[in-house]
């Protein structure tokens, strides 16, 4: 499977990965209304499925959904505590803007393209070899410029079987849901933490997965952070319930 | 007729492939000026509605093509199936290689917002685009080829219609951004 | 020029081989006596010594030929076989037909496992593989030319590379044919 058919059930959008990202960018569907967490949840539990892991494939989601994340963080994130070199959310705006725009454009190269090749696709051309006595002329005048090796080499890429997926590697136990329950669980114990002391020890998927999670509690209004500088120690609080 | 125009057809019927100006001077032993002139006249000859074949422009070089206008006959003849149409999948993906390349598969996801794969795969096997190498990171790099510009008349790259044309207006740019920076601001003051 | 006469002019021009008047009536879905009048004009206008392009009654049909004053310069033109380096799916079609012909079309994209259209034509233009005839359900088969074994040294077919050099499995004993196709099933259904 490839990441454009990974199938989403969110609120806002059922179908297709490919199809949300495309009617995110033509603006049919708010960014801001989209669970992004739902969407890597469903990728996880993709894998978990399939058992296996195409690095491409992969690749390519981590890349399509990371702009996501940031876009859409930046358009949630109140624009105070920003750093100065941090994009505002209007300047998140002004990029997403410009992704739109870009894509507009080529959306509408791709309308005069199609036409062009719909006029030119009536125009035949003549495929037929060579008359025999100038076939004859290009095989004299004809000297070794292939290497033979070429052919082998090819030859040996279609003999072999794709190989069996191994998938000891990617044993994938990093779900969302439990990064939330360990996270709720640090806070259950003291009301403020640093980042890197109570999770610094874990891999680098389920560092990710926190920091995902930590969205997610952000959201939901049970945590605020305070990140002083760049690469700097995150420092995560409680949130004070004002209302309950 | 002129024997020089007369050789330049003939040469043309038999190329498979569009051939240079410059190649027709050297096989038919000709100045570049005169070989220019007789194109001229063959093009008038030629032209749209005049015979059964007209010539053609496209991919650096002249070709003979059918008119159009016998197409349904030769599809009866030749029991060829009709190409079929791009996808907007396909249509898109192949703009943005026409555009940019060489252009990676990663540079195209990014552009349409989706993975590309299996529109550069089809591009590629339609034999639109190809792979010309590879990324500093690893990745396949693609540029079209010359059946591109034969299939889409395209006498070079450089035909292709300026980009800006197809930029939206300063009206659309100036609705949709205040349509995003609104939905922002509701929703950081709920 | 007639519509009648130009639509033959074309399926002349695009058709390899002689095509019969009934052929011509079929497809142009015109009378015996409409395509006969037809041809005596277009035998007219294509006369020896007229154009590049002369009209030819030879048995079986009409065909559309060069004109034999132009054969000089067609030799230095055509003298020069294009080479451009192979794609990679030129490289997989081109040795599947060397090691395996004669082959044909669906037997390529059964081993690659994709449709290898654009490949086997461009091959075929550039004149290292030709179609040898048709397999009993009307597929084209196709093997290497002369032309190939010059451009890649080879004195015979029986100087390709060894494939066992190049096989992940030797003490498999099996026919390579049947090899090809077991693992171009494989690749087919991830």
């Amino acid at each position: 499977m490839t990441v454009a058919e990974l199938d989403l059930d969110l609120d806002v959008f059922a179908g297709p990965f490919d199809l949300l990202m495309a009617v995110v960018l033509r603006e049919e569907v708010s960014l801001l209304e989209v669970e992004l967490g739902e969407v890597v949840v469903a990728y996880v539990e993709h894998l978990e499925r399939e058992g296996e892991l195409e690095l491409e494939v992969a690749t390519e989601f981590l890349v399509l959904i990371a702009a996501l994340l940031e876009l859409k963080s930046r358009l949630m994130l109140p624009g105070a505590e920003e750093d100065a070199e941090e994009l505002g959310p209007e300047e998140a705006v002004e990029e997403l803007l410009a992704r739109m725009l870009e894509y507009r454009r080529y959306r509408e190269a791709s309308g005069a393209l199609v036409e062009r090749f719909e006029a030119a696709r009536g125009y035949l051309y003549r495929s037929a070899s060579l008359p025999t006595e100038l076939r004859r002329v290009a095989v004299e005048a004809a000297t070794a410029v292939y290497d033979p090796e070429r052919l082998g080499a090819a030859l040996g890429d279609l003999l072999a079987a794709p190989p069996e997926v191994d998938t000891s590697h990617i044993r994938v136990t990093v779900s969302l849901e439990r990064r939330l329950r360990a996270l709720r669980d640090a806070l259950a114990r003291r009301p403020s933490f640093d980042f890197d002391e109570q999770f610094g020890g874990e891999d680098r998927l389920t560092q990710a997965v926190t920091l995902f999670a930590l969205l997610e509690l952000y959201r939901k209004g049970e945590v605020t952070w305070k990140q002083s500088k760049p690469f700097g120690p995150i420092e995560i609080r409680k949130a004070v319930a004002s209302n309950s | 007729m002129s024997d020089l125009g007369r050789t330049i057809e003939a040469l043309l019927f038999l190329s498979a492939q569009p051939v240079s100006a410059a190649d027709l001077a050297e096989a038919t032993e000709a100045t570049a000026g005169q070989v220019a002139e007789a194109i001229e006249l063959l093009r008038e000859d030629l032209g749209e509605g005049r015979r059964g074949v007209v010539l053609r422009e496209v991919a650096g070089g002249f070709s003979l093509a059918s008119d159009p206008a016998s197409e349904e006959a030769a599809r009866r003849l030749l029991a060829k199936p009709r190409t079929p149409p791009l996808t907007q999948a396909q249509a898109e993906t192949l703009a943005i290689v026409a555009y940019l390349q060489p252009v990676s598969r990663p540079e195209v996801a990014r552009i349409r917002g989706v993975s590309s794969e299996s529109a550069v795969q089809t591009l590629a096997e339609r034999g639109l685009i190809e792979e010309s190498g590879r990324s500093r990171f690893g990745a396949a790099i693609f540029k079209t080829t010359e059946l591109f510009e034969r299939l889409f008349g395209l006498a070079g790259l450089d035909q292709l219609p300026d980009p800006s044309r197809f930029d939206p207006t300063p009206e659309d740019e100036r609705e949709l951004r205040e349509r995003l920076l609104k939905a922002g601001e509701q929703r950081a003051e709920p």
